[in-house]
Parts: structure tokens; sequence; C-alpha cells
């Protein structure tokens, strides 16, 4: 019965304890809603084929309701109101205070990526590993703008904020493969800002982490990892490469950190750079741009002022694909993984 | 068609046509200008509500902060406000009592307190330019190093900058009305709406900065 | 003029009235004065009106373009027409300027300067000037917008949500500026009406005999003159954090990004009833006159628009469920959320008694109201879902929320705004439509309507977040049903603006086609330019009372 | 309508505002613990009071004016409160590190010495990965 409304009303599939807690408040709601409008709809086109108007300037009785009937007015809808906004605000509240004995993994969303970490490790991106069967409590933060964090089988939602950590928690009540779907607006990516939860049965699941954490088979993530779910940014970052490698860039820099006519690109990304007129300034996605277009702005301390202006020759999205994998070269001086506590860049 | 201003009453008053008397038209520019405060008040509730966060998040970065301010000029300032509302009134008063000239005495002495306000405000502003206690990225100062001390200069700036441009729009409604009762001289018992009006403003100038100051000085 | 006078003849060839124009002594509003200058400084409501709705016209217009550009990028589930970038600007030109642009200004600045005078007797709302300047104020802050919308865009969804307003590199500060400028537009309209219905009421016309629509102008006014300034000042300090940094929601340095959605409800849950209250009103007149009875339960309906404006205050939490709002607020939240709905089933109902032993004639207005009663009921009770706290966890910010809003601000408002343009089109131009043509289109538009929103509710269901430029595959056969629906839509609203252009032309002389005893109709259509010639009528017992003086005897129950 | 007061009546509450705002500064010099800006918030909707009744003539408006000014003080009060609650109440690890309902440190949002935003906060990154 209650498939056949979740096929009628396209919801998916039902995965979670939260979501056979709420589902049934949602076909009530819903339900109600439909004959609510219906009804209303029908009295209308009722009455006015009862009352059609049948002379001109027809004259019609002064009705006015009395006590009883606005009451009635009032108290049915105040009923059903208050009703689901109960057992809404008993579920909300469950949703909100994660069991004690629940499971934690930090989960990081950033442009345009869900990294995952489990306190004693593995990290992971863009596929998050549960065990079924068991509360897992997520601890969400972001490291640049807002995100969200989705999961429609899970009936889950939690933002994630930059700089603090929101909570939220969950049982998955099969293995299977489920999306995640990144739901606040964060930029030019949003949409492809997707993810997937495998929930595994509890015994696969602590073999696999064993496994991780003996960081034996660290590509098995990878193995697991499907392709169409790499972020957006990986494929520019990959595109950016081989744009660096036709342009020209890496004539000039390098990308394992030594020195030839320009400044290397590894570790390059949200470095402090000292320039020749003594100022400091972050290489930030906009920085780098404006070197591409108008290399001689700013000129790094100790190079020349040689690198050709790449105005006109690279379209924006190629620009920002070499952004991308300028970005993607970055070394371990920022702190990465969530489980180190919510790092926070500012993109300046 | 255009015809607003038609009917001359008695007193140097004009009723616009569209009213149904005198009584009603001073009636609606006071609605009228109660309902611009309350646009004012809640403009500035937005201000107040990003105060009382971080003030109820960071009590001590607001404590130090605080008491980094300069007292003095803080509570002179007050001072100052609250002498220049209080000509402010006197002007209404005068005005209904058709005496132009001191009406025209009282905005300017108005006018003055204003000005040493702004005057004040700039020296302040300028030591924390000096010391370093900036808005947000630009915060400097080694004396307060507390997590919060930043957002405090931000609500600082932010509050008395609007405040300060309230002020300096004050001052152009009641020059304004200054020079049009020294020269035209034509308030008078039936006829000191502008005045009044005018002068309500000043008062809710005079009002936020009563508020703004023990927030931002005496926490 | 008595009102008998008046309605005496409904439907009737031109009445004398009409010809005022022709032979000059009390020409009405459109005719007095053909200059340019004397419609651009004009100070007369009725022609302050009819300029707003040139304007708010043509922005309805962009945003529906942005609209179905919208809808014809989200046909497949890659890119279709337009990159990434560009579909983030349209999305949010699209909510910026059918919200800020068109949906606020439409019914109170279009037909409440229009009728509110009318409806109390007055010569002209109370400050005519500050009415003229709201206008010019309106198109300053358009101006602005536009500048910026053309110079770059703006990509972060009409919510603005910092730290990403903050940071992004699009044009953010020209139209958060020039939404700050349309604020005080809304902000003067409000006053003027307050106090308009304070002060210039005509004798005879107390609070409870003031028409309805005049009262859900009045909870209206209330509500853009205590919420706007809060959003004013909010667009100031994000533009100060876009361009200077000022810091006051920067995460780095303790802000809380909460707070300014905290800030940005506060006014923008009550500007929802903005939008939706003067459709109340209208839908008030539209079905007291077509089904020719007094409003059943007119107090009620009068104080249940207080009501709303009132709580609507107090529910502006229930945006931010998943936000990181603490439980206890959002529990609260909840519960008030629901106060809104049941004032609003007053409205509903009340309506639906009003239809109760009339006499009802099936014109396009009416055929609107239809339309509205059922989407009023279906968006609304969809708001009281996703006030479920619950619920809404798996809802927020899918297109089930779109859904809902667009059920509510196109199915209420928009069907109110095109019944309040048939309704009053006689009124204002004193020419008539084409009733088939208007039959017609109101149900393609109906139609067109349920086609493109309740798709988006199922795909609301299946988690189909918003804002989303690409889709997984699933998503996409309800997809292509949503367009389809927006085609047809479309299509229903170009039909009306050429039939209504034709009348505008060619229309039929009329003077009160409807037979309406509502208190706007007691004057000449169109009206002379103040209003009333001569002495002011006295105005009957109530607006819309139909009964028959002979057997006049009140039967005080259902 | 409107009464006519003599001068005296502005010159006494300009006295009395004068003489609250040496008693708000004395008090707030004095650093009450708890209660300090509650005092000095009293003391100014005292004199925020007082300016509005008698400067802006309030006390003898119409009813509807101080409708107005009643209600807007109102939602001022509704909005700080609501946004209070919400600050109070929430996870608290959701709350701006560093602050006093947050169990972070500043340095968890990227403040450092280096980099003068805080300043010296002297705590390390420490163990607050372990948040219980
Ligand atoms: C005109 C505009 C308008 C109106 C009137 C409303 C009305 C309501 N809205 Fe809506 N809303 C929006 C415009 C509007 N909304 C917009 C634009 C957004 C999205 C903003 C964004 O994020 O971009 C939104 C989002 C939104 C959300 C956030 C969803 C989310 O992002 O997660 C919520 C949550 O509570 C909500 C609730 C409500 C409620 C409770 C009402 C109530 O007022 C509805 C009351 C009406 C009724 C309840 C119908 C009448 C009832 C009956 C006839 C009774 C039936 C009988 C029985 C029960 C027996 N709205
Ligand atoms: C009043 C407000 C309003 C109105 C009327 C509409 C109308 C429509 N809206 Fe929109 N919409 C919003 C407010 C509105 N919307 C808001 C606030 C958002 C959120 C933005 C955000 O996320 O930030 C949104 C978002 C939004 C989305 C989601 C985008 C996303 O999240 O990715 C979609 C998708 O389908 C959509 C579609 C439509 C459609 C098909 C219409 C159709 O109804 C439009 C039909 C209209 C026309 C086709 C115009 C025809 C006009 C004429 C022919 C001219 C007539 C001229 C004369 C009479 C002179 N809207
Ligand atoms: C002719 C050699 C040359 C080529 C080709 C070249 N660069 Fe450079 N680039 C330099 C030099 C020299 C500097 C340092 C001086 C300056 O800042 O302009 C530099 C600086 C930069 C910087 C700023 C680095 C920093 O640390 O501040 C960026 C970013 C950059 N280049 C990107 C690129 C990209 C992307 C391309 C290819 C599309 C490219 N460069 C091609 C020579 C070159
Ligand atoms: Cu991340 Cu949207
Ligand atoms: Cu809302």
């Amino acid at each position: 019965m209650s498939d056949l409304a979740n096929k009628l009303l396209f919801l998916p599939e039902r995965a979670s304890t939260f979501a056979d807690r709420i589902d049934f408040l949602h076909y009530f709601v819903v339900g109600t809603t439909m004959v609510a409008s219906a009804g209303v709809g029908l009295a209308a086109l009722f009455m006015f084929f009862r009352y059609r108007r049948r002379v001109e300037n027809q004259t019609t009785e002064y009705v006015v309701p009395n006590l009883k009937t606005e009451f009635l007015f009032v108290s049915v809808p105040l009923v059903f109101f208050l009703a689901w906004f109960a057992i809404g605000f008993r579920d909300f509240t469950w949703f909100t205070t994660p069991p004690k004995d629940s499971m934690d993994v930090y989960v990081m969303g950033k442009q345009w990526m869900w990294k995952f970490s489990y306190p004693e490790g593995p990290n992971g991106v863009n596929v998050l590993h549960v065990p079924a069967n068991r509360p897992v409590r997520l601890l969400i933060t972001s490291r640049d703008v807002i995100h969200s964090f989705f999961v429609p089988s899970f009936r889950i939602k939690m933002d994630a904020l930059p700089g603090r950590y929101t909570q939220a928690w969950f049982e998955a009540t099969k293995p299977g493969t489920y999306q995640v779907l990144c739901t606040e607006y964060c930029g030019l990516s949003h949409s492809k800002m997707l993810a997937e939860v495998v929930v595994m049965a509890p015994e696969d699941y602590d073999t696999w982490i064993k496994e991780q954490r003996r960081g034996r088979l660290q590509d098995r993530q990878d193995a697991l990892a499907d392709n169409s779910l790499v972020p957006g940014t990986a494929r520019m970052a990959e595109q950016g490469q081989k744009l660096a490698g036709t342009q020209g860039c890496l004539k000039c820099h390098s990308v394992d950190g030594s020195q030839h006519i320009g400044p290397t690109f590894l570790g390059m990304y949200d470095r402090m750079e000292h320039l020749q007129d003594g100022q400091n300034i972050r290489v930030d996605e906009a920085y780098i741009t404006q070197s591409m277009m108008d290399p001689g702005a700013h000129i790094v301390a100790g190079y020349q002022n040689v690198m050709p202006t790449y105005q006109g020759k690279l379209q924006g999205p190629e620009s920002a694909a070499i952004v991308e994998y300028i970005k993607s070269l970055r070394t371990a001086n920022v702190r990465e993984g969530a489980s180190e506590g919510p790092a926070y860049d500012p993109i300046q | 068609m255009q015809s607003s201003h038609s009917a001359s009453a008695p007193g140097g008053a004009k009723l616009a046509a569209h009213f149904a008397s005198l009584d009603v038209q001073k009636h609606a520019a006071r609605l009228g200008m109660w309902l611009f405060l309350a646009t004012e008040i809640l403009l500035f509730a937005g201000l107040f509500a990003c105060y009382a966060a971080y003030r109820f998040l960071f009590p001590e970065a607001w404590a130090a902060s605080s008491r980094s301010l300069d007292l003095l000029m803080g509570s002179i300032n007050t001072i100052v406000l609250i002498t220049s509302s209080f000509t402010a009134a006197m002007a209404v008063h005068y005005a209904k009592e058709g005496k132009n000239k001191l009406v025209g005495h009282m905005f300017f002495l108005t006018l003055l307190m204003a000005g040493a306000f702004l005057v004040i405000k700039y020296f302040e502003y300028k030591h924390k330019f000096h010391i370093g206690t900036l808005p947000g990225r630009y915060y400097f100062y080694d004396g307060i190093q507390v997590p919060g001390a930043p957002m405090f200069f931000t609500v600082y700036f932010a509050s008395t900058a609007l405040h300060a441009f309230h002020v300096i729009i004050g001052m152009t409604v009641l020059a304004i009305i200054m020079v049009r009762a020294y020269r035209k001289g034509d308030f008078g018992p039936n006829n000191y709406t502008a005045v009044e009006l005018g002068s309500m403003y000043w008062h809710l100038v005079d009002l936020v900065w009563i508020f703004l100051f023990p927030m931002l000085y005496l926490v | 003029m008595t009102p008998s006078s008046s309605i005496a003849a409904p439907g009737a060839a031109p009445g004398h009235e009409a010809h005022h124009d022709e032979h000059g002594d009390h020409p009405s509003y459109l005719v007095d004065g053909t200059t340019v200058k004397s419609w651009l400084l004009t100070v007369d409501h009725k022609r302050i009106g009819i300029m707003y709705m040139f304007w708010v016209l043509l922005f309805f217009l962009v945003g529906g373009i942005f609209a179905l550009m919208i809808r014809l990028e989200l046909l497949t589930p890659g890119p279709t027409i337009m990159d990434a970038m560009t579909y983030n600007r349209t999305f949010t030109l699209h909510g910026v300027v059918m919200i800020f642009l068109f949906m606020i200004p439409a019914i109170p600045a279009i037909f409440g300067n229009f009728m509110l005078p009318l409806m109390l007797g007055a010569k002209d709302v109370a400050f005519p000037r500050l009415n003229l300047l709201s206008l010019y104020v309106y198109l300053a802050g358009a101006g602005f917008a536009l500048w910026g919308m053309l110079n770059g865009g703006l990509d972060t969804g009409w919510t603005f949500y910092t730290p990403y307003s903050a940071h992004t590199t699009t044009t953010v500060a020209p139209v958060l500026f020039g939404a700050f400028i349309i604020g005080f537009s809304s902000i003067l309209t409000g006053m003027n009406f307050i106090v308009t219905a304070h002060t210039m009421r005509a004798p005879g016309i107390t609070w409870f005999k003031m028409p309805l629509f005049v009262w859900a102008l009045y909870a209206t006014s209330c509500i853009q003159v205590l919420a706007t300034p809060v959003i004013g000042l909010l667009l100031l300090l994000v533009s100060a954090e876009n361009l200077f940094n000022l810091g006051m929601f920067d995460v780095a340095r303790g802000g809380d990004p909460v707070l300014f959605q905290h800030l940005f409800w506060f006014y923008s849950h009550p500007a929802v009833y903005i939008m939706v209250l003067p459709a109340f009103g209208v839908m008030s007149e539209v079905v007291s006159t077509f089904s020719r009875k007094n409003i059943f339960g007119y107090r009620a309906v009068a104080y249940s628009s207080v009501g709303i404006a009132f709580v609507g205050f107090f529910a502006w939490g229930h945006h931010m469920f998943v936000s990181g709002q603490s439980t206890f607020d959002a529990g609260i939240f909840g519960a008030l959320s629901m106060l809104v709905g049941v004032f609003t089933a007053i409205k509903v109902f009340n309506w639906v008694g009003t239809v109760y032993k009339g006499a009802v004639e099936f014109t396009t207005p009416f055929a609107y109201f239809c339309g509205f009663l059922f989407f009023t009921v279906f968006g609304g009770m969809t708001g009281i879902a996703v006030a479920t706290v619950s619920l809404d966890v798996a809802w927020h910010d899918t297109y089930f929320v779109v859904a809902h809003f667009h059920f509510i601000m196109v199915g209420a408002t928009i069907m109110a705004f095109l019944a309040a343009l048939h309704y009053w089109f006689p009124k204002m131009f004193g020419k008539t439509y084409h009733e088939g043509w208007g039959l017609v289109s109101a149900a393609l538009i109906i139609l067109g309507f349920n086609a493109t929103f309740i798709p988006q509710f199922l795909l609301g269901n299946a988690g189909m977040p918003r804002r989303y430029y690409e889709y997984p595959e699933r998503f996409q056969a309800l997809n292509v049903a949503s367009t389809a629906g927006a085609s047809l839509l479309a299509f229903g609203f170009v039909i009306i603006a050429l039939y209504l252009t034709w009348a505008l032309i060619y229309g039929k002389r009329v003077d009160n086609p409807w037979g309406s005893k509502g208190y706007e109709w007691l004057t000449a259509s169109p009206p002379p330019t103040h209003n009333f010639v001569g002495p002011q009528p006295t105005y009957p017992e109530e607006p819309h009372f139909y009964v028959d003086p002979k057997k006049a005897e009140v039967s005080d129950a259902v | 309508m409107q009464e006519h007061h003599g001068a005296g009546r502005y010159v006494a509450i300009w006295l009395i505002l004068s003489v609250l705002t040496v008693v708000t500064v004395l008090t707030g010099r004095m650093h009450l613990p708890s209660f300090g800006l509650l005092l000095a918030l009293v003391i100014a909707s005292v004199k925020g009071t007082l300016v509005a009744l008698y400067f802006m003539h309030l006390s003898e408006h119409r009813g509807a004016n101080r409708l107005v000014f009643g209600v807007s003080i109102f939602f001022v009060v509704l909005l700080i409160s609501f946004v209070l609650m919400d600050f109070g109440t929430r996870f608290r690890l959701a709350n701006p590190p560093g602050s006093q309902y947050s169990d972070l440190q500043a340095v968890d949002i990227g403040a450092n010495k280096a980099e003068g935003r805080f300043g010296g906060n002297t705590h390390e990154k420490q163990d607050h990965e372990k948040h219980e």
C-alpha cells in the first residue's frame, strides 16, 4: 500500500529509519492537501451550478455566518495543522538528537565535492561508506560557502556551514548505493556536486574499514567510486592539465617544485607570494586569472616580466580549467580532512 | 489637474485640495512621519540584532573592545546630542508661538551641536584608524587579543556610520527649515508642521544614539 | 449622483459619463491633459497607477522570458541552450525581477493606487507627490538592477545567501543596491496607503464599511512599512561585505551566515504576504461582484488580513529548518507558521460561503477566481506541508518548494492579478474586452499552470534539488512535462496581451458592465480627475449590498 | 488639538536626560558583572521613552501614532529575541568557533597571530578534535 503511494508520489526508495518514520505523515499531509483543495474547488463549482445567475441584476439574500460556522472554519484546520506540527516536531527532534552510540563521520563540503573522513581514517572523496542498521552521525562542515548534504532515499538533509559543524544522523536500513546531492546553491557547479553513500552489511563494513586503516588498499577507494560521479572540478583539472601543456605554460612553469623561467605551479594556489614592489599577495583564483590575462600587473619578486598575455587566447572555461589544475597542485600547507576540525579558507 | 495646493486657510497654512480639513491634514502628516520613523527604527533593528547576536556570542571581546573606546568623547557626544534635541524641541515650542526668529536660532544651535558631534566622531574614527581597531579583516590592533573583537568593530563602524549618515540628513532637513524660518518667517500656531516633523526626525536620531551609546561604550 | 443611478444599467451602452471627454467639462483622467509632461509629472493616483501598470507588465514580460529560458534549459538533463553560469544568472534574475520588480508592486501599486482613493471616496491618496516619487524611485531602483544585470549579472539566487554572495565575482552590488532603492518605493506606497486609510475615508465610511480590498491593502502596507527596512539594511551590509569586506557575516572572524538568513527571512517571509494579501483583497471584491452577494463573514475576512500580516512576522524561521538553526527555534517557528494557515483558511471558507446562495455569472474574472481558489488551497496547504518540520528536512530546497511557491505566487497572486486586470479594465479605461477570448485564455492559463507546476511537486518528492543546471536523467520525464506546461502558460499570456491591447483601442464603451456595487463603481468609468463630480456621493450601508430593498429580510444563519 | 506647554517642561526633560546620562556613565564605569548591560539598557529605555513622549509629543498624539511606535518597538524586540534564542539553543558546534557557545577554538576558523585577525590567540591547534 505504501509502496503504491510511494510510486504515485514519485518518492524514492525508502532506506533509512527516518524515512520510515516520516513517510506516513507525508501521505497524510499530501493526501489532506489534495482532498481539501479538490473539496473547496468542487464546492465552488457546485455552488456555481446551483446558484447560477438567472436574471440580470438579480438580488440575493443577505447571508452572514453565525458563530458556530466561524468556529468551525477556525477549528477544523487548526486541529489538522497542530496535529501535523506535533507529529512533525516530534520526528524532527528525533532527527536532531543522534543516539549516543552512533558512529561519527566527518563530512566536508567544498566547491564542488564532498569529502568524508572517519576519526581514525581513512579519508575519501565523494563516496561515503557506512554500515547498515547502525546509527551514523555526520558532522558536517564546509570549506568555503554553504552547501547542503541531501540523501533523498534517507529523507535527510543538513546544511554545511563554513567554519563550524552541523550534525545529522541516520540509520540506513538496507545495503545499496544511494545518491547524495548538494541542495544549497554554491556556485557554478552546484548541480554537479554529487556523491554517493554506499551502505554495506555491517560485517562487510567492518572488514572494509579495517583494510582501509591498514592503508594497504588505498586505491580500492577509487575502484569503488563511480566514474560518472567524479565531480566536475576533477574533470576540469584534467582538462586544465592538457591545456597547460598545449598552451605552453609548462615551458616556463614546472609542476614539481623546481624553479624555472616562472614560479612553479606546485603549491602555488593559496600561498602568499612576495611581489617585486614589496607587497604580498595571496594566490587565489582571481590572481591566477589575472596573471594569465595581464601578467605584468603583479610581478613576482625574483622573476622577469616575460610571461605573455593569454588575453583572447584562452576562453573563459579554459582559463577556469587551468585555474582548477593549478589548484589541484596545492600542497599540504592547508589542513586537509575534516577530522582535524573545521578549517575555513576564506575565499578572498 | 495637478492642483494639490489650492485653498489657503488663515494662519498661513495651506490646505491641500484632497484633504477634508486642516486638522485632518496635520494628522495625516504626523501619522506619515511616525510611519517613516518606524521604518527608521526597523532599519536600525537589523544592526541591533547583529549587535545582540555577536555580543551574546563574544561577551569578553565586547567588554574588552568597548573599553578601548573613548568613554569621555562618547559621553560628551551624548550630552551634545541630547542638548541639540532639546533645542530642536524648543524650536517647535517657539514655532507654535510664531516666534520665527527664535525658531531659526534654535535650529542654528541644533546644527552647531550636530556639527560638534560629527567633529568629535571624526576624532574618534581617526584614532581607530590609527591604532587599528577596524572592522573585520582590516583589524590590526594588538591590544585586544580575543576572538570576536573585529566583529565588535564591524558593528561599531556600521552602526555609527549609519547613525552619522542620519545626522547629516537631519542637518540638511533642519537647515532648510531654519532658512525658511529666517527668510519667510511664516510659522505660527496653525502652521508649524514642518518644524514639528523636522524636529521629530532629529529626536529620532537622538533616540537611536541614546541606545547606541550604552551599547557601544558601556558594555 | 446616487449609487443607484450609477449602477442602473449594467453592461449597457455608454452612459452619459463616457462622453465627458468629448464635451470636456469634467474630462476623464485619461484625457485631462494629453501632453507627455502631464503624464510624467502627474500627481493623480490614477495616472500613477497606469504608469506603474506599464512598467510592471514590462518587467513581468522580462521575468517571464527568463522563466521560459529556465524551462528550456531544463528540457534535457545536460546543457541545452546555455552554460551553467548563464543558467545561474537566469534563475537569479528571474527571481529578482519577478519578486522585486513585478510581484511586490503589482497589485498594490497598480490597482491599489487606482482603487484605494475611489473606494474610500477620497480625491487622492494622502501624499500625492510622495506617490509620484515612489514611481520614480522604483524606476531608479529598477534601472540600477537592470544595469547590474546587463553588466555581468548576478548568480546568487534571489536569497543572496552569504558567504557566497560576499565572494562571487558577479556584480552583486548594483543589483542589491537597486533592490534597496526599490524598497523605498515600496515603503512610500505603504505609508501613503496607511495614512490614506486613516485620514481620507469619506463621511460614512467607517473602518468596518471599508471594502475588503482596502483592508487587504492596509494590512499589506503595514508589512511593507515594518519589514522592508530590515532587508534594506541587510542589502547594504551585503554590498559592503562584497565591496569592502566589512565583515559582518565573515565566517573567518566569528561572523555567522545563519544570522544573515534570520535577517533575510525576517523581511522575506512577511514579504510573501505583501505579495498575496492584495490578491486576497482583489478576490474578495471579485467574488462579491460576480455572485452578487455581500461577503460572507466580512469582519472575519477583514480581521484575518490583519491577522495574517501580524503572525506572518513570527514565521520566518521556517525557511531555515536545516540551516543549523536550533531545534527549539525550529519548533517555535513551525508552530507559528501553522497559525497563518488558519487565518488563510478563514478567508477561503468565507469566499466559498459568499458564492452560497449567490447569483453567479461565469465571466473571465470569475474563472480566475475558481482557479485561484484551488491554487490557494493547494499552494497554501503545501506551504503547511513544508512548514511541518520533519517533512521539510526532505523537501527543503527541492522542487517541491519551487512548486509550492509558484502555486501560491503564480497560482494565487497572478490569477488575482489577471482577475483584477479584467475586472477593473472597464473601470480604468471605460472599455471592455472580448469575453470569449478572456475565457479561452483563462482556461489555457489554468491548464498550463497545472501542467507546469504539478510535475514539479513530484520532482521535489523524487529528490530533485532546485537551482540545478544539470540533473540526473531519471528526472527528465517530469521536467519535459513541466516545460510543455510552461509553453501553454506563455501562450495564454500572449493571447491576453493581444486582446487587451485590442480592447484598449477598439473596445466597446461601458460604464459598469458587471453591475457591481463596490464603492469604486459609484463614480464614472473612467473616473474624472478628481474622482467625483460635484458633491461627494453618499455611501450605501456597505459595499456589495445586493439585497432587494423591498424584502430586505436578513437571514442570520447558514 | 494639541495643548501648548511652557518651555519649562522641555528644560526639565533635558535636565533629566543629562542626569541619566551621567548616571549611566558612572554605573557603566563600575563594570557591573552581570546586569551591567541590562541596567544601561533600562536607563536608555527610560531616556528614550522621555524623548518619544515629550520631545516628540507622543504623549499628546493620537492613538494611531502611539500604536505605530509601539508596534515598531515590538518588532525590534521580536527580531532580537528569536535570533538570540537560536544562538543560545542550537547545536553548540554550529556556533561561531571561539564564541562562548562553541567548543571550538578560534584557530579552527583560520585565525592566527601571523595574520593578525584575533591577534595572539594562544590556544594552538589542539585537542579539539575530540568533541564530546
Ligand atoms: C505569495 C507568496 C507565498 C505565500 C502566500 C506563502 C505561504 C506560505 N508558505 Fe511559502 N514560500 C514562498 C512564497 C509564499 N509562501 C516562497 C517564495 C518560498 C521560497 C523562498 C525561497 O527559498 O526561494 C516559500 C517557501 C516556504 C517554506 C520554506 C520551504 C523550504 O525552503 O524548505 C515554508 C516552510 O514552512 C513555507 C510555508 C508557507 C506557509 C505555512 C504559508 C501559509 O501562509 C499558507 C497558508 C494557506 C493555507 C494553509 C491554505 C488555506 C487552508 C485551508 C483552506 C484549510 C484546508 C482545510 C483543512 C486542513 C481541513 N513557504
Ligand atoms: C512572482 C514570482 C514568480 C513568477 C510569476 C514566476 C513564474 C514562473 N516561474 Fe519562477 N521563480 C520565482 C518567482 C516567480 N516565478 C522565484 C522567486 C524563483 C526562485 C529563484 C531562485 O532560486 O533564486 C523562481 C524559480 C523558478 C524555477 C526554478 C529554477 C531553479 O531552481 O533552477 C523555475 C523552473 O521551472 C521557474 C519557472 C517559472 C515559470 C515557468 C513561470 C511562469 O509562470 C511564467 C509565465 C510567464 C510568462 C511566460 C510571461 C508571459 C508574458 C507575456 C507574454 C507578456 C504579457 C504582456 C503584457 C500583458 C503587456 N521559476
Ligand atoms: C614565457 C614564459 C611563460 C609562459 C609561456 C607562461 N608564463 Fe606564467 N609566468 C612567467 C613568469 C616569468 C612569471 C613571474 C612574473 C610574473 O608574475 O609575471 C609568471 C607568473 C605566472 C603566475 C603568477 C605566479 C605567482 O606565483 O604569482 C601565474 C598564475 C602564471 N604565470 C600562470 C601561467 C599560465 C596559466 C600560463 C599558460 C597559459 C603561463 N603562466 C605561461 C612566465 C611564463
Ligand atoms: Cu554545494 Cu551546492
Ligand atoms: Cu515563508
